[in-house]
C-alpha cells in the first residue's frame, strides 16, 4: 500500500514537473499571469472602486461572488461541525 | 524580493513538511505544522502577498493549530507512522 | 548544463512547490494515521497556494496596496506592483482549507468515538470482526 | 441593463432561506418545512421561467457585479445550464418532500441544521451549473463537498468513517482541480472559461496545457466517482442518512458530469480533446466501458438495496462519461438526456428506499420479503424505476440508452455498446431479484400482511417521479429536439 | 474514564492566575485590533476575514485560559448563532438587494438609489458592508468551531 | 395503400390495459371481476372485427402516440398482416377468458386478481405487437408482454415456479436486450428509420452482406419467444404456469408474437428481395429445419403432456419461420397462415390438457390410459387438434402445410420438402399414441378412475369451440387467406 502510494506520488510529481516546463520564469513581470488581467486591476481598480488595497477591491467587488461563497463555505463548515459533533441538548 | 532568503525559507519549509508527517507524536506534528505555516507565511510576505501572509498567520499558524490540538486532545496523540 | 541550471534557478519556486505537494499527497494517501492524512491535506493545500502566489510574484515590485490619491492623479505602473489576483484567489483557498480541516476534525472525533483509534489499519481490523 | 436577474434568484432564494431556516428552526422545528418547500418551490418555478426564456431568446452571459467578463465573474446561462437548473430544483423539491418526515424521524432535534446544509448544497449545485469561471467553480465545488461531508457524517455507525474517506478523496479531487486551474492561470493569465478558451489555441497545446487538462479532469472524475476512482462513493452514499442520500445520490454525480462537459467544451474545445488527442478519446471510452462492467458486477454482490443502488450509480457514471467521450453528437445527446433521466431514475429508486426505510428501517434483501403486500404503491413505483434502469421502453431510461448505444455504433466503439448491453442485462438480474423477493416471496408467513404505506408526503413525490419517468420517455422526442439539440456544446 | 481524569488534572495546572489576568487584560485589545483590521481593510492588509479570525481568536483565548463556560458567558451560544447568520445574511442580502434595486447581482453601485452618494463611493462602501458581514460570520463560526471541537460536542469544560 | 388516422387501433390495444384497473379494483368480488374480463374480451373482439372490412378492402388505420426518436414515432398501424394476427389473438383470448374462469375456479387458485390483471396486460401487449407500425413500437410491446407474463409464469410462488420464472426472464429479456436491441440499433444506424415498409427498409442502404447476415441472426435469436433452438429452453420451463396461460400465451400469443416479430423483420425490414439477393434465406431455413427436427424428436421422449405440447410448439413455430425463409410466394403465405392454423389447433390441445388436469388431476401421458372413454368430448377435441397440427385434412393445419410444401417445391428446395415430410411423420408419432391410449388402452387403475367425468362447462365449451373453429378453417380459410395475400402482395 505504501509502495503504491509512493509510486503514485512520484508519478504525479513527475507529471507536475513536466508541466512546469512550459511555465514562464518565476517573478517575470511579462508572464501572462502578470499581464493579462492583473495589469487591468492594478491600473483601473482604484479608479473604479476607490479602494487602495487592491486585494480588498478585487475580493470585495470584482470577485465578490467568490467571496460570498467563501463566506458560505465557512458558514457551512461551522454548521457541519455542529451537526456532526454536538449532542442535542434536552 | 531576495532570492537567497527565499530559497532558504523554502528549504526550511520542506524540512518542516517532512518532519510534520514523519514525527510519531501527533501533538509534535501539529506544532511542527504550525511552524511550517508560519514559515510559509514569511515566504509569502516576502513575495509581496501581504494579505495572504496575514491570513495564513492567523489561520494556518493560529486557528488551524488550535483546532488540531483540540481534536487531538479529545482523541489520541499516538501515531504508528 | 548551463541551460539546465538556468531553468532550475528560473523556476525554483515551482520545483519546490512540487516537492511540497508530493509530500502532502503522499501523506494523504500513504499514511495510515487519519490526523497525518489531514496534515498532509493542509500541506497539499499550502503547496498549491504557494504555486499561485509564485505565479503572481514579480521581481522588484511593491505590495498591492497603493496610494489612492497618487494613483487617481497619475495612474499606476502595472510592472511595479505584485499581481493581486492570485492573492485574492488564495485567500479564498485558505478559508476553504480551514473549513475542510474543521469539518474533517469533527468527523475524526466521531470516528474515534466509534472505534477508539485513529489508525486506519486498526479500524479496518475492528470492522472485520 | 435589461438582462433579467431571474436565474440569480433561483440560486439566491434557497441560499438566503437557509439562514432563516437555521435561525427560525432553532426556535421551533415547525418553521423548517414551509421555509424549505417555499424556497424550493420558488426555485422550481423560476428555473422553469429561465428555461423558457433561454429557449425563446437564446442563452446569455451574465456579469456578476456588472464587471465585463474577464475581470469580473461571468455566469453562463445557455440551454444546457438552464435545463440543469430546472432539473436540480425539481429533483430537490421532490426529494425534500420525502426527506422532511425522514429527517424528523432520523435526526430529531437537528432538523434545522440538516435543512440549512441541505439548502446550501442545493444553492451550491445551482451555482455550479451556472458559473463560467474556473475558480468560482472550485469554490462552489467545495461548498457542495463540505455540505455533503456534513450531511453524510450525520449518519450512524460507520457513516463518519465513510465521510472521512470522502473528505480525503474529495480534497484530493478539489486540489487536483485547483492545480489544473493554476496551471491554466499561469499559462493564460485568466480564469474566465471563455477567455481561457480563446487564448489556449494560441499556445498550441504543449506539456503544461496537457497537464492542466489531466489534473482538472482527474479532479472532476474523483468527484463523479468514475470507475477506478469510485472507491469512496458506495460507502458514503449508502451510509448517509436517508434524507441526505435522497438529494445527494441523484444530483451530485450528474452535476459533476455536467461540469466535465462544461470544462471540456467551454475551455479546451472539442478540437483539442478529440482531434488532436484521439488516443485519449478512445482510451476514455474503454475506461468508461470497463467501469460500467466492473461496477455492474460489483452491484451483483450486494445484499442491501441501498448499497446495490450506489454501485449502479457508479455504473451509470460510466454510461455518461462514455457518451461524452464518444465524440459524436448522438453520443453527446444520449449523455445529456441520460443526465436528466438518470437523475430522475435514481431519485425514484431512492425515494422508494426512503419509503421502505421509513416503515421497516431495514433494506437488506432478506427483509424485503413480501413487501409488495405491505406497500403496493411504493413497489409499483419501484418497478417503474427498475424498468427505467434496465431500459425497458417506454420508460425514460430506454431512450437515453438508445442514443448512447447508437452513438457507440456510429463511433465504432463496440466495447462501449457491449458494456451498455451487458449492464442492462445485469440490471435486469439485479432488479428482478428484488422484484421476485418483494412480490413472490413471503407467502409462507402466517396471517395476512397489513397494508402499511409510507405517509402521503413520501408517496406523492414517489408516484410523481414514476409518472414523470414514463412521461419523459414518451416525450423524449420533443425533449431532444426542443431542448437537448440546443444544449449540445459548440462543435456538435 | 482515566483520560477524563487526566484531563481534569491538566485543567487544574493551567489555571494559573498570571495567565488568567493577562488574558483578561489582553482580550479587549485583541478585539479592538480585530475591529481595526476589518474596518481598515481598505487601506492596509486585512479585511473581514482576517479581522474576523482575530476577533474569534480572542474568544478562543478566553476559552483556553479559563474554560469554555467562561467564553460562553462572554458571548452566549444563541447570540453567536445569530451573529453568524447575520454575517452571511448581510453579504447575501446586499447582493440580492443590488439586484432588487435594478442592478445586477452584487453590483453595489445600484444601491445608489437608496442613498445617493455616487456609484464609485457606493462600490467602496459596499465592499465595506460586505467585509463587516464576512467578519461577523467568520468570528462566530470560528468560535463555534472551537467550542465544538474543544469540547467534543459536549459544550462543557472544554480542553 | 391508404391509412386513415383513427383512434381505433389505440382503443383496441388500450381497452384491456385499462381494463386491468377495474379488474384489480374488484379484487374482493370474483363475479364482478370475471364479468369485467369477459366484457373486455368481447369488446376487444368487436373493435378488431370492426376494422376488418376496411383492411380487407386494402385500407388501414394509423395512430401516432408520441414522436420519441427522429423518424421513429411510437405508432400503431392496422395493416393486413397486423390484422391477421390481431384477429387470431383477440378471438382466442375470448375463448381463453371463458376457459380461465372455469379452470381457476375449479382448482380454487390463489391470487386470481393478479392472474386476470396480468392476463389483460399481456393481451394488450399482444395486440400492440400486432398493430405496431415500426420496430421500436414492436419492441416496446414485446418487452411489455415479456414483463406482464412473468407474474403468470411464477403464479404458483413456489421454488419451481420461481426457477422457471427466472429462466423465462433470462431467455426472453436476455435475448431481447442483448441481441434484438443492438440489431435494431444497427438497422436504425443504417436506414435512419425503423418503419415497417413493404419491400423492406434495408435495401440500398449500403449494408454489407456480412452485416445483413449478422443483423438477421441477431433478430432470429433476439426474438427468443419464437423458440428457435438453442434459445427454446424457456418454453418447456414456462409450462409450470396454470394451463390457460400455457394454452393461450405459450401456445399462442407469446410464441406467435416472437414468430410474428421475426416475420415482420423478414418481410418488412429486410424484404424478401434483399434476402434473396444476398442469399440469406438459407440461414433462416437451416436454423428452422434443425429446430423442427430436433424439437419433434425431443417431443417423442416427453411423458408430461404439457411438455410434449411445448416441444411440439417449438417445432411448429419453426415451420412458420421456415416458410418465410423459403422466400417463395407459397412458402411465405404458408408460413403466415400457419400462425392462425396452428393457433387454433394448439390451443385446443392445451385446453384439453387443462381439462384433463382439472377433471382427473393427471399430468403424465402414461397415466392417461383409457381416459378417453371417461371424457369422450375432450378426447375428440384432442384428436381434432392433433390432426390439425399433423396437417391432415379436413382440418385447418392442412392448408398451411400444403402451402409450405408447394413453396418448397416451387423453390426447388427438396431438402426442405424432406424436412417437412419427416417432421409430419414425427408429429403423428408423438400425437397419435395419446389418442390411441386414451380410447383403447386399458386403464391401469380403473377403480381410481371411476369418478372421473368431463371437465366443467366453462372448460369444455371453449375447447369444443376451438376444435370446431379449427375444422371450419379448413373449409372457409378465406378471410385469413385474403389477409395473408394482402399482407405479402398488396
Amino acid at each position: 500500500m505504501k509502495a503504491l502510494a509512493f509510486v503514485a506520488t512520484l508519478v504525479i510529481g513527475a507529471i507536475l514537473l513536466y508541466g512546469t516546463m512550459d511555465f514562464p520564469a518565476f517573478g517575470d513581470p511579462q508572464s501572462p499571469a502578470s499581464t493579462h488581467l492583473s495589469s487591468y486591476y492594478i491600473e483601473q481598480a482604484i479608479d473604479e472602486t476607490h479602494v487602495p488595497n487592491l486585494v480588498t477591491a478585487i475580493l470585495g467587488d470584482y470577485r465578490g461572488y467568490d467571496t460570498m461563497f467563501e463566506t458560505v463555505v465557512i458558514y457551512c463548515a461551522g454548521l457541519a461541525v455542529v451537526c456532526v459533533l454536538r449532542r442535542s441538548k434536552p | 524580493m531576495i532570492w537567497s532568503i527565499d530559497l532558504l525559507i523554502l528549504l526550511l519549509v520542506v524540512f518542516c513538511a517532512v518532519a510534520a508527517i514523519t514525527v510519531k507524536d501527533l501533538l509534535s506534528a501539529t506544532v511542527i505544522f504550525g511552524v511550517y505555516s508560519f514559515l510559509m507565511c514569511l515566504l509569502w510576505a516576502e513575495m509581496g502577498a501581504v494579505d495572504v501572509a496575514f491570513t495564513e498567520a492567523t489561520v494556518g499558524a493560529g486557528i488551524s493549530t488550535v483546532l488540531f490540538i483540540a481534536a487531538i486532545l479529545h482523541t489520541s496523540r499516538r501515531s504508528k507512522d | 548544463m548551463e541551460d539546465f541550471l538556468a531553468i532550475i534557478v528560473a523556476k525554483y519556486n515551482y520545483w519546490l512547490y512540487v516537492v511540497l505537494m508530493m509530500i502532502g499527497f503522499y501523506a494523504m494517501i500513504g499514511k495510515r494515521n487519519l490526523v497525518k492524512k489531514l496534515i498532509g491535506m493542509n500541506i497539499f493545500q499550502t503547496a498549491i497556494i504557494l504555486m499561485f502566489v509564485s505565479a503572481g510574484a514579480k521581481f522588484n515590485a511593491t505590495i498591492p496596496i497603493l496610494n489612492k490619491y497618487e494613483v487617481l492623479k497619475h495612474g499606476a505602473d502595472a510592472t511595479k506592483v505584485v499581481n493581486p489576483l492570485p492573492h485574492v484567489l488564495m485567500l479564498t483557498a485558505i478559508v476553504v482549507g480551514v473549513s475542510v480541516t474543521g469539518v474533517a476534525l469533527a468527523i475524526l472525533i466521531r470516528v474515534y468515538r466509534e472505534y477508539g483509534t485513529l489508525e486506519e489499519d486498526e479500524i479496518l481490523e475492528k470492522l472485520g470482526q | 441593463m435589461t438582462t433579467s436577474n431571474l436565474h440569480m434568484y433561483v440560486m439566491a432564494v434557497p441560499l438566503i432561506t437557509a439562514m432563516f431556516v437555521n435561525m427560525l428552526g432553532r426556535i421551533s422545528p415547525k418553521y423548517v418545512a414551509p421555509l424549505t418547500l417555499g424556497a424550493l418551490g420558488f426555485s422550481s418555478l423560476a428555473s422553469l421561467g429561465v428555461l423558457r426564456q433561454v429557449l425563446e431568446y437564446g442563452g446569455y452571459s451574465y456579469t456578476v457585479g456588472n464587471w465585463a467578463p474577464p475581470m469580473g465573474i461571468e455566469l453562463v446561462i445557455d440551454p444546457l445550464s438552464a435545463l440543469m437548473l430546472l432539473l436540480i430544483s425539481v429533483v430537490s423539491l421532490l426529494a425534500t418532500l420525502s426527506a422532511l418526515p425522514m429527517v424528523a424521524k432520523e435526526q430529531a432535534g437537528k432538523e434545522h441544521l440538516f435543512f440549512t446544509l441541505y439548502l446550501i448544497l442545493i444553492a451550491g449545485l445551482m451555482g455550479l451549473v451556472m458559473t463560467g469561471d474556473a475558480f468560482n467553480l472550485y469554490v462552489l465545488l467545495e461548498i457542495t463537498s463540505i455540505t455533503t461531508y456534513g450531511l453524510i457524517a450525520m449518519g450512524k455507525g460507520r457513516a463518519p468513517l465513510a465521510s472521512f474517506n470522502y473528505v480525503i478523496m474529495g480534497s484530493v479531487g478539489a486540489c487536483f482541480y485547483l492545480l489544473g486551474v493554476g496551471y491554466l492561470y499561469i499559462l493564460t493569465g485568466s480564469l474566465n472559461m471563455a477567455d481561457i478558451a480563446s487564448i489556449l489555441p494560441q499556445l498550441g497545446g504543449g506539456a503544461a496545457v496537457a497537464t492542466a487538462l489531466g489534473f482538472i479532469l482527474v479532479g472532476l472524475w474523483i468527484k463523479m466517482a468514475l470507475f477506478p476512482l469510485h472507491g469512496w462513493l458506495p460507502n458514503a452514499y449508502s451510509l448517509a442518512p436517508t434524507g441526505a442520500g435522497l438529494l445527494v445520490a441523484p444530483l451530485m454525480t450528474k452535476v459533476s458530469i455536467y461540469l466535465m462537459i462544461r470544462v471540456m467544451f467551454s475551455v479546451f474545445g472539442a478540437d483539442y480533446l478529440f482531434v488532436q488527442n484521439p488516443l485519449v478519446q478512445s482510451g476514455m471510452v474503454w475506461l468508461a466501458s470497463a467501469g460500467i462492467i466492473c461496477a455492474s458486477c460489483m452491484a451483483l454482490a450486494q445484499r442491501n438495496l441501498k448499497r446495490m443502488l450506489t454501485y449502479i450509480i457508479v455504473a451509470e457514471v460510466g454510461y455518461m462519461v462514455g457518451g461524452v467521450w464518444l465524440a459524436n453528437s448522438i453520443g453527446m445527446t444520449g449523455a445529456i438526456l441520460h443526465i436528466v433521466n438518470d437523475a430522475l431514475m435514481t431519485l425514484c429508486l431512492f425515494l422508494v428506499v426512503a419509503a421502505i426505510a421509513y416503515r421497516t428501517g431495514s433494506l437488506e434483501f432478506d427483509n424485503l420479503r413480501g413487501i409488495y403486500k405491505r406497500m403496493p404503491i411504493t413497489m409499483a413505483a419501484f418497478t417503474v424505476g427498475a424498468f427505467s434502469m434496465i431500459g425497458v421502453p417506454p420508460t425514460a431510461g430506454f431512450f437515453s440508452k438508445w442514443y448512447l448505444i447508437l452513438g457507440g455504433i456510429e463511433a465504432g466503439h463496440w466495447e462501449y455498446v457491449i458494456a451498455l448491453l451487458f449492464s442492462s442485462l445485469i440490471n435486469a438480474v439485479l432488479f428482478f431479484r428484488i422484484i421476485e423477493i418483494a412480490y413472490f416471496d413471503g407467502r409462507g408467513e402466517q396471517g395476512k400482511i397489513q397494508r402499511d404505506e409510507a405517509p402521503l408526503i413520501m408517496q406523492g413525490p414517489l408516484v410523481l417521479t414514476a409518472v414523470a419517468l414514463i412521461a419523459i420517455g414518451l416525450g423524449s422526442g420533443p425533449l431532444v429536439q426542443g431542448i437537448i439539440k440546443l444544449a449540445l456544446p459548440a462543435g456538435f | 474514564m482515566r483520560l477524563l481524569q487526566e484531563r481534569t488534572a491538566n485543567q487544574k495546572s493551567s489555571d494559573s492566575p498570571i495567565i488568567q489576568t493577562s488574558v483578561r487584560i489582553m482580550v479587549p485589545f485583541i478585539q479592538l485590533f480585530g475591529l481595526y483590521v476589518i474596518v481598515h481593510g481598505h487601506y492596509s492588509p486585512g479585511g473581514g476575514f482576517q479581522g474576523g479570525v482575530i476577533l474569534g481568536a480572542s474568544f478562543v483565548l478566553l476559552a483556553l485560559a479559563f474554560d469554555l463556560k467562561t467564553s460562553i458567558r462572554y458571548m452566549s451560544e444563541s447570540v453567536n448563532n445569530i451573529l453568524g447568520n447575520a454575517g452571511v445574511l448581510i453579504f447575501t442580502g446586499v447582493a440580492v438587494l443590488c439586484s432588487l434595486f435594478g442592478g445586477l447581482f452584487l453590483d453595489y453601485s445600484a444601491l445608489d438609489v437608496i442613498i445617493p452618494m455616487g456609484p464609485i463611493e457606493w462600490r467602496s462602501f459596499g465592499i465595506f458592508l460586505v467585509e463587516v458581514g464576512v467578519g461577523l460570520a467568520v468570528m462566530s463560526i470560528l468560535v463555534s468551531l472551537f467550542w465544538d471541537l474543544g469540547s467534543a460536542g459536549g459544550m462543557d469544560e472544554g480542553l | 395503400m391508404s391509412y386513415h388516422t383513427s383512434i381505433w387501433p389505440l382503443a383496441a390495444v388500450l381497452i384491456s390495459l385499462l381494463g386491468a384497473i377495474p379488474i384489480m379494483l374488484s379484487d374482493r368480488r370474483p363475479n364482478l371481476r370475471e364479468s369485467w374480463t369477459i366484457l373486455i374480451a368481447f369488446t376487444k373482439v368487436m373493435i378488431v372485427a370492426s376494422m376488418l372490412p376496411t383492411v380487407l378492402n386494402g385500407g388501414g388505420f394509423v395512430f401516432t402516440i408520441a414522436e420519441v426518436i427522429p423518424n421513429v414515432p411510437i405508432e400503431l398501424r392496422v395493416d393486413a398482416m397486423g390484422m391477421f394476427f390481431a384477429l387470431v389473438a383477440s378471438i382466442l383470448w375470448l375463448f381463453t377468458s371463458l376457459y380461465s374462469i372455469g379452470y381457476m375456479r375449479a382448482l380454487d387458485e390463489h391470487d386470481q386478481t393478479r392472474y386476470f390483471a396480468s392476463f389483460a396486460v399481456a393481451i394488450s401487449a399482444t395486440l400492440g405487437v400486432a398493430f405496431s407500425a415500426n420496430l421500436l413500437t414492436l419492441y416496446l410491446f414485446y418487452e411489455m408482454l415479456s414483463l406482464s407474463t412473468y407474474p403468470l409464469v411464477t403464479h404458483h410462488n413456489d421454488a419451481e415456479a420461481k426457477t422457471s420464472g427466472r429462466k423465462y426472464l433470462t431467455y426472453i429479456l436476455g435475448t431481447s436486450i442483448g441481441l434484438a436491441l443492438p440489431a435494431m440499433l444497427i438497422v436504425y444506424s443504417f436506414a435512419g428509420t425503423l418503419d415497417f415498409k413493404i419491400g423492406g427498409i434495408l435495401a440500398g442502404t449500403g449494408a454489407t452482406p456480412q452485416t445483413l447476415a449478422l443483423v438477421l441472426i441477431l433478430f432470429l435469436f433476439g426474438f427468443a419467444k419464437a423458440g428457435l433452438m438453442p434459445f427454446h429452453g424457456w418454453l418447456p420451463a414456462a409450462m409450470v404456469a396454470p394451463t390457460p396461460v400455457s394454452a393461450f400465451l405459450h401456445g399462442v400469443a407469446v410464441v406467435k408474437v416472437g414468430v410474428f416479430s421475426i416475420l415482420r423483420v423478414i418481410f418488412h425490414i429486410f424484404g424478401p428481395d434483399l434476402l434473396f439477393e444476398v442469399n440469406l434465406g438459407v440461414v433462416i431455413t437451416t436454423i428452422a429445419s434443425i429446430t423442427i427436427l430436433t424439437a419433434s424428436l425431443v417431443a417423442l421422449t416427453q411423458d408430461n403432456l404439457k411438455r410434449r405440447l411445448a416441444y411440439s410448439t417449438i417445432g411448429q413455430l419453426a415451420y412458420m419461420i421456415l416458410g418465410a425463409g423459403m422466400l417463395t410466394a407459397a412458402g411465405m403465405t404458408g408460413g403466415l397462415l400457419h400462425i392462425a392454423m396452428h393457433a387454433f389447433g394448439k390451443i385446443t390441445l392445451f385446453f384439453c390438457a387443462g381439462a384433463i388436469y382439472v377433471a382427473a388431476g393427471k399430468k403424465y401421458i402414461s397415466q392417461m390410459d383409457g381416459l378417453g372413454r371417461r371424457m369422450p368430448l375432450t378426447y375428440l377435441a384432442f384428436m381434432l387438434g392433433s390432426i390439425s397440427i399433423i396437417g391432415m385434412p379436413p382440418l385447418g393445419g392442412f392448408i398451411s402445410k400444403w402451402n409450405l410444401v408447394i413453396g418448397a417445391v416451387n423453390g426447388d428446395q427438396l431438402i426442405l420438402l424432406l424436412v417437412l415430410l419427416t417432421s409430419t411423420l414425427l408429429n403423428a408419432a408423438y400425437f397419435m399414441p395419446i389418442v390411441y391410449r386414451g380410447f383403447f388402452a386399458k386403464a391401469a387403475d380403473p377403480v381410481f378412475d371411476e369418478g372421473i367425468k368431463e371437465a366443467p362447462l366453462f372448460c369444455l365449451v371453449p375447447l369444443l369451440a376451438t376444435a370446431c373453429a379449427s375444422m371450419t378453417l379448413f373449409f372457409y380459410p378465406d378471410i385469413f387467406l385474403r389477409l395473408a395475400k394482402l399482407a405479402l402482395f398488396p
